[in-house]
């Protein structure tokens, strides 16, 4: 489904179709504090032998073939000891209602070696996505997502910044580069701020939440998604392990 | 300042290069007729005192000899055009002992595809090299070129080669290299943010270096 | 029944009527206050394309550094007052889109053909004056709402002046939405503003001429601006049909376009073309028509083959419509009628050779007054021929593989668009100053600002040629990136200096605009000793125009003429071996 | 209107052509409409030819007798119009009312039936982006009954016969103005042009629609 022009147009001319737009539910709480004090972490594992990831023709791109000594290779499934990493970790079911925090930190994703660092970022409606562009050539973040508003723009040198904010929530929305066609992310786009994304050694930690039973999806880019329930106390914390592959 | 072509690399540019220096006589005297006639007219029947100018209001014979001798030149180039025009890009120019690659071109990258080790496109074993075309000198190649979102525009300014991509379009281009070495490939139709560092490089091998490549790549490609 | 409707004595006693400022000015019926306001418009609009122009300069000339004031501009277009490419992409968009359909169509089309067409056939005004008007208001709102498309998310129109599918048919591959969307709309609104105003051109040419005014006593530029509004009237719709169907493409889903459902992208292209190639010719033939008169006033002797020049004009007209394709030789058009092309282009060039050489067959043995309006004349026929021989090379299919898409076109279109039609214009606007606002410029400053104009012009686009022939491509955001695009550089700074100082020399042409506005010398009704009918009424002429309906009784070009003593004879003057045309019968 | 004198168009001069002004504006204008619709209906050729699979067989999605009924309408409109041009020619001021009356309400009522048949394939399916999804026309088309795709179709179809309906529905209103300017008594058995040029229009746009029904409905 196409947008609308005339919503496109309109809310241009009024001022409001810039990026800083409709900062959604968390425009007046952002100084509200968290919820509660309790804590979800966990581990995402990967069961069996990891799929290899496709080696990256760099040849074209020295400036980019020079930060990865060892041969470029795209980490879909970047699986280290049987932890997995860019694992998208978020509570679905249980929340009590909002209005929630917004974070005035920005989320950030860098360009660096014509990889997106990290390749999975979690970002609130109404929070500032910064990206970065560490790699001295172009590269462009192309965006088309379903739920907000498309973008596409460039970052021709190293050094430059460009914030984004998404109105509403959608998971994920894919970036990509058009120069490097190997390059890929996720941004997801929550409306509450209880998500987390695994790290290398496969762990996650989702704070701040007020006691409850909680329902929690895990999403990964080729491996689908799991999710699980978990109860945690006031001020307590909770773990929760997602497996994938096997 | 040069109206001198750079030097050119390929089959292509020796008909080409004449047929734009031929141009660039012709209207360079038409260029210098006029420039030089609007500048002596200008000084000659400048206005003076007591001066009247001659009232002519034309000439039929000064019309049919400006009329007829552009026209037959004209002609002429268009003439001479013509058979080169049909030799690089007419509908049965490519030659049968062209090697054939497949184009994928996308914003903003040109995925050269190659025949794998059976010799035969649309293969399994056939591998694909990310702005890197590797072609053999003195043999005719055959590029069909695969737009897959926007136009481009393939452009070997050594090769006087260009042709546009065209989404939803079968579009081949041919050209033979005659000179080893390395040069580079633009996309000259404005296809985006990204359009302008759509760069790519062919190198072109003598035979041996090339049949030496290919295998290299093809066992490479093998490994993965 | 026909009959009943006519008088043969127009509304011609009009006396000047109070109107109110808003009826006067803004709102005006008057053929003549309708071609200052486009002449306004038009001019504001030069100068939004001309800094387009120079930002674009700026960032090929110097990649790296900060546009002077950029850190003006906002973070979506020069983060750091350096350009970004997307922005750099809209600039050459708009820099194109500006100047041709805001800036030089207005003004020879909607300023001249507006102002000169009564005055010149001796009519009191448009045959649809408030048709007029309503032209100029659409066409101004088209042109707001054009602008209006910098101040949207996503920036404004970024696939090139031609708008090629599917760049500009889907936001995905430009990021822009909004800005494309406001794009078409607003040159469909300007094409209906253009359909308008040359269905009243046609309509005043052909029933409101003088009692006299035979075919072939219409001056050439009246000619001209006829055989364009023909052209408009017929190439204006294809633009606006096209634009329709992108516009749908974007909006509601059609798929006109859309290669991947049954669409065809180069639809657009032999659309946008057959519709583009006529207005090329739109773009320089009222350009033509204006130097044959202005010529013809400076070298004091009458067109060299008037017939020839009319019949030049025709043809032109004509073949305009069957050469579209030579802007698509590398389209992967079939290639039999790339050969088809190129020999109707290559024909196409013999009315424009005839031309030049009768402007020249004009000024020999002539009495040449080198006036401001006749030194831009010659400095259009000087850069005219260059911009009409680069085009030989691009006619000629092999020799356009190499440079098609290169800064040889961009040379070529300078040379035609620059140094034909806005020397035209430079032109234009000096001689019928007087006529417009009462006063002359100021001679000396305009002399300055010819010599310089010319200079600098020159320093700015005959390089280009170079870079072209070196393979340079067009709309290229940064040529550093190419190993062969390098040693250019040099070549670019000099150009992008080059540029500034043309653009900086126009505030000599502006200053003096509006100087002489107000302190001009007052000029007589015929200060160019012309034989014109405009140049024998007051300046400016009252409303209504004639104060009784004039008789023509000869040629427009009747200089130096053996029957009279001056050297300029007028069309309305009776000697006394002139017959009246009413005598002389139907 | 405090100065008639100037809001008065010129009138032609004997040497022009032997039509008067506004007559002549409309022919010319109307060599623009040609030119517009050529536009688009040379688009349709080239996209037909093309892609040949998208077009269903005539009178699977269109309706056709509906079409035909409504064509047929459009004619009997032109009839009136030239009986409503042909009764001020004789001055006879009730007919040219009588007949304007006619034309008008047969020219709304064609808007009206192609606003029915708009409404109709819209909630059978058949959008200018081709099927919807999920409709009956999309269910008989992946039975095999229809085309799998009809996008260039629609996008055609609607297209062409919504800008000729956007040019009928102009005519209608321009009609009104003319029917009210008749029953103001505006016309004359000597002047009568706002009568003729509204009449060369709107024969203009008859002759259009029998060329779309014929190469959208019929081929």
């Amino acid at each position: 489904m196409r947008r609308f022009w005339v919503t496109s147009c309109l809310f241009a001319f009024l001022g409001c179709g810039g990026g800083d737009g409709g900062s959604g539910g968390g425009g007046g709480a952002a100084e509200t504090a968290p919820l509660g004090n309790a804590s979800i972490s966990g581990m995402v594992m990967f069961l069996g032998d990891a799929p290899a990831n496709p080696a990256i023709d760099m040849s074209e791109e020295p400036e980019c073939a020079a930060k990865h000594t060892d041969g470029p290779t795209n980490p879909i499934v970047s699986v280290t000891d049987g932890h997995l990493a860019n694992v998208f970790v978020r509570v679905v079911g249980g929340l009590p209602g909002g209005p929630y925090p917004v974070p005035s930190e920005p989320a950030t994703i860098d360009q660096n070696g014509c990889l997106y660092v990290p390749r999975v970022v979690g970002v609130m409606v109404g929070q500032t996505l910064a990206i970065t562009n560490s790699d001295p050539l172009l590269h462009n973040i192309k965006a088309v997502p379903t739920e907000n508003r498309l973008f596409n723009i460039s970052q021709p040198r190293a050094g430059m910044t460009s914030n984004r904010i998404f109105t509403a929530p959608e998971i994920m929305v894919p970036f990509e580069c058009s120069v490097h066609g190997w390059m890929n992310a996720y941004a997801g786009v929550v409306e509450h701020p209880y998500f987390a994304v695994s790290g290398a050694d496969g762990s996650f930690t989702i704070s701040g939440l007020p006691a409850g039973t909680y329902q929690v999806e895990a999403w990964h880019e080729t491996l689908g998604t799991q999710s699980g329930d978990v109860t945690v106390e006031a001020d307590g914390s909770a773990t929760l392990t997602f497996t994938f592959g096997g | 300042m040069s109206w001198i072509l750079p030097p050119g690399a390929s089959t292509f540019a020796g008909d080409i290069d004449f047929l734009y220096y031929v141009i660039l006589v012709i209207t360079g005297i038409a260029f210098v007729v006029v420039e030089v006639g609007l500048l002596v007219f200008a000084i000659k029947y400048r206005a003076r005192p007591g001066r009247k100018a001659q009232y002519i209001e034309g000439s039929i014979k000064a019309e049919i000899i400006w009329t007829a001798v552009p026209a037959v030149t004209l002609v002429i180039i268009g003439l001479m055009s013509g058979g080169v025009w049909n030799h690089i890009k007419g509908r049965n120019s490519i030659p049968p002992n062209a090697i054939p690659y497949e184009v994928h071109v996308k914003q903003f990258e040109w995925n050269f595809t190659y025949r794998g080790p059976d010799g035969q496109l649309g293969t399994s074993d056939d591998f694909i090299v990310r702005n890197q075309l590797h072609i053999p000198v003195n043999r005719p190649v055959e590029l069909q070129l695969i737009a897959e979102d926007v136009i481009h525009s393939f452009f070997v300014p050594a090769f006087r080669v260009k042709q546009d991509a065209v989404p939803g379009m079968d579009i081949r281009v041919w050209f033979e290299a005659t000179k080893v070495g390395e040069y580079e490939i633009a996309c000259a139709e404005l296809c985006g943010l990204g359009h302008y560092r759509m760069r790519a490089r062919v190198f072109v091998h003598s035979a041996e270096d090339y049949q030496q490549w290919l295998s290299d790549r093809a066992a490479a490609a093998d490994e993965e | 029944m026909a009959t009943s409707a006519v008088s043969l004595e127009p509304a011609a006693h009009v006396e000047a009527h109070e109107l109110s400022f808003l009826r006067k000015y803004i709102f005006s019926t008057d053929h003549k206050i309708i071609g200052i306001q486009f002449l306004l418009m038009s001019f504001v609009f030069l100068l939004f394309g001309g800094l387009m122009a120079m930002m674009i300069r700026w960032q090929l000339g110097f990649p790296e550094r900060p546009l002077p004031a950029g850190q003006l501009l906002p973070e979506t277009m020069a983060p750091g007052g350096i350009l970004l490419p997307e922005f750099y992409n809209s600039l050459v968009t708009m820099h194109g889109t500006i100047m041709v359909f805001f800036a030089i169509m207005p003004l020879l089309v909607g300023v001249f053909g507006n102002y000169l067409i009564p005055l010149k056939l001796g009519a009191p005004d448009m045959a649809f004056p408030r048709l007029n008007m309503a032209s100029f208001w659409i066409a101004f709102s088209a042109g707001i709402l054009m602008m209006a498309g910098f101040f949207v998310e996503g920036g404004h129109a970024a696939a090139g002046w031609t708008a090629y599918a599917p760049l500009s048919a889907d936001p995905e591959w430009t990021g822009v939405s909004g800005g494309q969307q406001i794009w078409l709309l607003s040159i469909a609104i300007l094409g209906l503003a253009s359909i308008m105003g040359a269905l009243n051109y046609i309509t005043t040419v052909v029933n409101l001429r003088a009692p006299g005014m035979t075919w072939f006593r219409m001056p050439l530029s009246i000619w001209a601006l006829f055989v364009t509004a023909i052209l408009v009237l017929l190439a204006i719709p294809i633009l606006s049909g096209a634009a329709i169907m992108l516009f749908f493409d974007q909006t509601i889903g059609t798929h006109f376009f859309d290669w991947t459902d049954g669409g065809q992208v180069i639809l657009w292209q032999h659309l946008f073309w057959y519709f583009g190639h006529p207005e090329v010719y739109i773009l320089i033939l009222p350009a033509m028509g204006m130097v044959s008169d202005i010529i013809a006033n400076g070298s004091r002797k009458p067109v060299f083959g008037y017939h020839s020049m009319v019949f030049a004009l025709i043809s032109i007209a004509f073949l305009g419509w069957v050469v579209w394709g030579h802007h698509m030789f590398q389209s992967g058009m079939n290639p039999t009628l790339g050969m088809t092309f190129m020999i109707s282009t290559m024909i196409i060039a013999v009315p424009s050779a005839i031309k030049v050489f009768n402007w020249m067959g004009t000024m020999w043995r002539g009495n040449i007054r080198f006036h401001v309006p006749m030194l831009h004349s010659v400095g259009f026929v000087a850069m005219f021929v260059i911009g009409g021989l680069s085009g030989i090379f691009m006619a000629s299919t092999p020799v356009d593989i190499y440079i098609h898409d290169t800064y040889f076109i961009v040379a070529h279109i300078h040379y035609v668009l620059f140094g034909g039609s806005l020397f035209a214009i430079f032109a234009a606007v000096t001689y019928w100053y007087p006529k417009m606002f009462g006063r002359m410029m100021n001679s000396t400053v305009g002399k300055v600002h010819f010599w310089l104009t010319f200079l600098f012009y020159n320093m700015t686009f005959f390089p280009m040629h170079d870079l072209g022939i070196a393979g340079h491509m067009r709309r290229i955001y940064d040529p550093s990136q190419y190993e062969f695009l390098q040693p250019l550089a040099p070549l670019n700074r000099f150009i992008t200096v080059s540029a500034l100082l043309l653009f900086t020399v126009q505030i000599l042409f502006a200053a003096n605009f509006i100087m002489s506005w107000f302190k001009g010398k007052k000029a007589g009704e015929n200060p160019w000793e012309a034989n014109g009918l405009e140049w024998t009424v007051a300046s400016p002429p009252p409303h209504g125009n004639f104060a009784k309906v004039p008789t023509v009784y000869r040629g427009p070009y009747e200089y130096s003429s053996p029957l009279v003593e001056e050297d300029f004879l007028m069309q309305t003057r009776k000697l006394a071996s002139d017959v009246d045309p009413a005598a002389a019968g139907p | 209107m405090a100065h008639p004198a100037l809001m008065k168009p010129p009138a032609r001069r004997e040497i022009g052509a032997d039509v008067y002004s506004e007559k002549l504006g409309m022919w010319v204008f109307l060599g623009s409409e040609v030119m517009f619709f050529t536009a688009l209906i040379g688009s349709y050729i080239i996209l037909r030819f093309g892609s040949p699979e998208q077009w269903a067989a005539p009178g699977q999605i269109l309706n056709i007798p509906l079409t035909a009924v409504n064509t047929f309408l459009l004619i009997c409109s032109s009839v009136t119009m030239v009986k409503a041009f042909a009764a001020i020619q004789d001055g006879d001021q009730r007919l040219l009312k009588l007949y304007m009356l006619a034309t008008v309400a047969i020219g709304a009522a064609f808007v009206g039936v192609q606003a029915y048949e708009y409404t109709h394939l819209v909630h059978a399916g058949f959008l200018p982006s081709g099927y919807s999804a999920g409709s009956e026309l999309a269910e008989r088309a992946a039975e095999g009954l229809l085309p799998v795709s009809v996008g260039v179709y629609g996008s055609s179809f609607y297209t062409m016969t919504g800008f000729h309906g956007f040019h009928v529905s102009v005519g209608v209103i321009c009609m009104s103005f003319v029917t009210w300017k008749a029953y103001r008594g505006a016309y004359t058995k000597e002047d009568h042009r706002g009568v003729e040029v509204v009449g060369l229009y709107w024969h203009f746009v008859d002759l259009v629609w029998i060329i779309l029904f014929t190469i959208v409905y019929l081929v």
